[in-house]
């Protein structure tokens, strides 16, 4: 780091060193990628989306390549919270970087127990999924309305003993309005955008690409569309915003720091540079210096509209 | 962490397919048969994904190893146009590769199209007394890497779908006249699905082990992001598996065909 | 046109002899497209949308490259109504392929008014757009909720002689939900997606690259989300419907067909290549060709899942 | 309709500046000066939208025009690794150029940046007997095309931002003097925004008919998507106005600066 530069941001009481964190479902629980890079550089790591039992997701293919984009159809699949406490945490808590759980249910119970049971767990922040397209029950139900976000957050609030992200689904007619309800709620803060739905065909065959017929585009494609519904939704709220949505560089990051985010999360950009966390670091800070901002906190809604 | 290596030779094979000859230290010594990389095609106004390819042959006294591409769409039309001495970013050597057991006395490969390429490292690396390989192609302007495979084994066996060159008919069919004429230690399958859920079925019968390698649409190619699953029998339920971790060469007892 | 092969689609009354449509607002009302390509080859022409009186439009800049995208904030800029009846129907007409008249408004009475006015004109379809992105009054308004959209459409089904098209916007929740209101407020089709909202900033100057902040997301990028809203809508209704976002070429289109969609329309693409619809027709003609198909309709929901 | 069209020469005339030489029957034959072309930047993996790119001269007897680029973004670094040989995809030549009254006997073009390429031709082509030429660079190295002007005009000025070469300062403070010393019949503008806003205040006040070349970011190119517009008067009112079909050569008065 820099030596006059400040990267430290708080997200609703979640300590990040700096505001790059790998995205839920693109870094695994990271072993895969300490090959790669030191962990220790990451302000985060959202780990693979949790559930209360293992699931075994959907049938492949899971991925398909749409101009800029890709569409994916994993469907959740994951060893169980429990799993996940005893093999997992040992390892990620090698490293000096925040644990961030992503945590799906297909019930309210199951979001309080899942949040019951990680709140005791010894990760820094809990990451409620309310918007994964890719699994039939529930889940995306439950970020599309806001009365149903008002519902399971408040009701898991109460066992929550770790700052609560929620994470929005774009697959909304107001998303401002859903930040608004998680807030109220008693969100810390939010992250968005999840994936948006979407569809694959091969024109030969006649059938879907994906097993699961459709899936979520992710990438570069969907950052127009993630960098507004930032705006809105910082604008909108007054809890911190966590960006993401097909962000591959430093510049793209600093771009959602000005539409208000506060931290930014990248995911897709490392299938194809497994760099990308550490070099959009870089970026940022070179950009920072180049423009004589201290604090990366002077950016967060610097936008001049 | 450089992935970038210079592209010592490119060349084309037939009228879509083509090899490079890539300069790495790294991945020639490190490099089992039957490994992956993973690799970007084009850089900015490139594919998004990177496309993953089997090693086909390394070179460890040279540091360079070859891989061969079909084109079959985007990714491998870019990476038509490498010429030597370009740069190419690639991840590897990634996955499990075959198993070499020194007690198998006589293996049988078993390639079909673009299958056939993880196995020349094999036939070269194993050591066993007799290797044969049985490759199968569309038809005779397809068959490719001939003279190659021929150095390395005891016997060569070719096969068309049209017989136009070698043996007319599956692959599969030639393999089972072979078995019945002397059995073999193990089996290696890589080619076409049902070929090789043929090719499995083909080995309970007669009892011998056997590996296939898989192929499935990826992400990472590191065992991330798990979108490159096969089913895999996992005690008496199943699972999902990541082809690019845990494969794409499996027992061939352990996938599920489907 | 290939010997047996019929290109022929009928759309809620309107038919076409092909099913390849210039999408509304890439195309102006056809003149400067005439200079590249016979328009009788086209199915039909979707022109600018227009309103009751002229209106001047969005600030520049009005367009900005994404990956694989653009966004534009036009914001409607048109003649208004009577202008284009007296000075640009008499050339099309000229042409013999189908003119649909997109319209906007801003209440339900303009909305009335148009489709009254428009009734009269020697047009071949009108175009509802209850989903234009960049005008603040109206409009997008119109199109996200069903039971807003179930008013509009009845009230001005109730002056339609001609075949009334419903514009659909993806920025929903549940477009099959909002199809299926329209349907049952008495529209003859739907045409779905209008562009999805998103916004583009220079990270630089820290300002937005559109004039109007935000602007309509549309080429390639969206082609998986337009597919998705395809096949939900045509598995919601059984009006036809109409498809678009993203299309390129003939590939696309047949993956529209598949998809669900009776006729494709084509916008972005026409700014590169400036011969895409009519090449379009030759690969679908192509297709056909080539896998035995004699009907166009004979590919519609085809899809084998 | 073809659009392709094939590169004779492809030359870097500095650091980020480059120079195509194309050869079109049409666009040389029919292009006015001030035109400008549609251009697309590479093929599959290139950038969605095309650039717009001013006509800098053309040879008629050769059935060439030459195009002068500076790298800015992805699409012109794009454009800028094409050599000779190479096919480009155009379309062209759009839009209205300058206007070339005959009676006219002393004209002055005033450039900026980018912003000559276009004056170049338009020297070229005009009648007049007296053709000044002011041009404004950002330092020396940046100065281009220096030769080419000083054989099409009677008199060259050339100015840089830092006085690097030529006199230091504004291009309009230079058209000042010269119009303080001897009058014109008229005054053509190409550079940035605000070097035109001010030259056409001098001409207003100086009482000399000028025009001013626009820039906006574009989408059709053609005049249909209504995306590239500028503020014009109309009447007593104001109408945005595409840049591409009606422009980029707007008369001075007709442009609302803001
Ligand atoms: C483990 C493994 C080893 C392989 N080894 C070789 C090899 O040695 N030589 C060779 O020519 N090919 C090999 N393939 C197949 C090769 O990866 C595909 O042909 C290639 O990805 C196609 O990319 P494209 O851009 O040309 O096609 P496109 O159809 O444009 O690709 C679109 C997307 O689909 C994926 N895709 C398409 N076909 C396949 C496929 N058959 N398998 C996996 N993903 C696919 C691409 O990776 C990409 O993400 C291998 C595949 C796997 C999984
Ligand atoms: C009428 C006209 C004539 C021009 N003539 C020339 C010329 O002769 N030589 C030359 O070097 N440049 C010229 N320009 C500017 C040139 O079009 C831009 O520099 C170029 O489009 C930048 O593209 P890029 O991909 O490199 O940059 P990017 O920033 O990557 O481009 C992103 C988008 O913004 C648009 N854009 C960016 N800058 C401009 C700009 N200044 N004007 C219009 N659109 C822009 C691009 O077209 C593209 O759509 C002209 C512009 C216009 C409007
Ligand atoms: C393969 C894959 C798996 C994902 N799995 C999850 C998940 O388990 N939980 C979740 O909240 N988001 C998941 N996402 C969404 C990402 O976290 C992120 O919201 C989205 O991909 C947009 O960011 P990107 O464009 O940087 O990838 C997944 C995305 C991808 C591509
Ligand atoms: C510059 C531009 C202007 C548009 N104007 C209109 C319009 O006036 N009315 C309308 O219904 N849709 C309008 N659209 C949306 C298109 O008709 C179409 O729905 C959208 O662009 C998706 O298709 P595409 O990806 O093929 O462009 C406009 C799109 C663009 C790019
Ligand atoms: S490709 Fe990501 S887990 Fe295999
Ligand atoms: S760029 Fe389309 S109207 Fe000018």
């Amino acid at each position: 780091m820099r030596g006059n530069i400040n990267l430290k941001v708080n997200i609703g009481g979640l300590e990040l060193k700096n505001p790059v964190i790998a995205a839920s479902g693109c870094f695994g629980f990271g072993r895969e990628y300490s090959r790669f890079f030191d962990l220790n550089r990451l302000g985060g790591i959202a780990v693979k989306g949790l559930t209360l039992l293992p699931r075994k997701g959907n049938p492949p293919p899971r991925i398909a390549e749409t101009p800029s984009g890709i569409l994916n159809s994993v469907g959740l699949q994951n060893p169980g919270v429990h799993a996940f406490i005893e093999k997992e945490i040992p390892f990620l808590r090698k490293f000096d970087t925040s644990i961030i759980v992503n945590a799906s249910g297909s019930t309210v119970e199951e979001y309080e127990k899942m949040v019951e049971i990680l709140s005791d767990a010894d990760v820094d922040a809990i990451e409620l999924n309310l918007s994964c397209p890719n699994v039939k029950e529930g889940c995306l139900s439950f970020g599309s309305s806001p009365h149903r976000v008002r519902e399971v957050v408040s009701r898991v609030k109460k066992y929550a003993k770790k700052p609560l992200i929620v994470k929005l689904s774009p697959n909304v007619t107001d998303i401002a309005e859903i930040a608004k309800a998680a807030e109220e709620a008693g969100a810390d803060s939010v992250s968005l955008i999840n994936t948006i739905l979407g569809m694959a065909i091969n024109a030969k065959t006649r059938r879907p690409i994906l097993g699961n017929v459709t899936g979520g585009l992710s990438g570069p494609a969907i950052k127009p569309v993630a960098l507004r519904m930032v705006y809105e939704v910082s604008k909108a709220v007054s809890i911190p915003v966590i960006g993401m949505g097909g962000i591959t560089n430093g510049t793209d990051a600093v771009e959602f720091f000005l539409a208000g985010a506060t931290a930014v999360m990248i995911g897709t950009a490392g299938f194809a540079n497994p760099m990308v966390w550490v070099e959009t670091i870089e970026v940022i800070e070179a950009y920072m210096a180049e423009n004589s901002v201290n604090s990366v906190t002077d950016l967060i809604g610097g936008l001049i509209v | 962490m450089s992935t970038n290596y210079k592209i010592i030779k490119a060349e084309f094979l037939n009228a879509d397919t083509f090899k490079l000859t890539v300069q790495s230290e790294k991945i020639s010594q490190k490099a089992r048969p039957g490994q992956m990389v993973h690799i970007k095609c084009g850089d900015e106004g490139g594919v998004l994904l990177r496309r993953p390819i089997s090693i086909c042959s390394v070179d460890r006294e040279k540091g360079t190893f070859d891989i061969v591409i079909q084109i079959r769409g985007k990714g491998t039309k870019i990476l038509s146009k490498y010429r030597a001495g370009d740069m190419i970013d690639i991840l590897g050597p990634l996955g499990q590769g075959f198993s070499i057991y020194p007690k198998h006395k006589k293996i049988i490969v078993i390639g079909g199209g673009i299958g056939i390429f993880p196995l020349l490292q094999l036939l070269k690396d194993h050591p066993a007394e007799n290797k044969k390989a049985i490759l199968g192609f569309r038809n005779k302007s397809c068959v490719i890497l001939e003279e190659e495979f021929r150095k390395e084994c005891n016997e060569l066996l070719i096969s068309t779908d049209d017989g136009s060159y070698g043996e007319k008919g599956f692959v599969t069919d030639i393999l089972k006249k072979e078995l019945d004429k002397e059995p073999a230690d193990m089996l290696f399958f890589c080619g076409p699905l049902p070929m090789m859920k043929l090719g499995v079925g083909i080995a309970n019968e007669y009892n011998i082990p056997c590996e296939v390698s898989m192929e499935q649409r990826m992400g990472c190619g590191i065992g991330a992001c798990l979108t490159c699953v096969c089913k895999t029998k996992n005690g008496d339920d199943w699972e999902y598996t990541q082809v690019c971790k845990r494969g794409p060469v499996f027992s061939g007892d352990k996938v599920i065909f489907e």
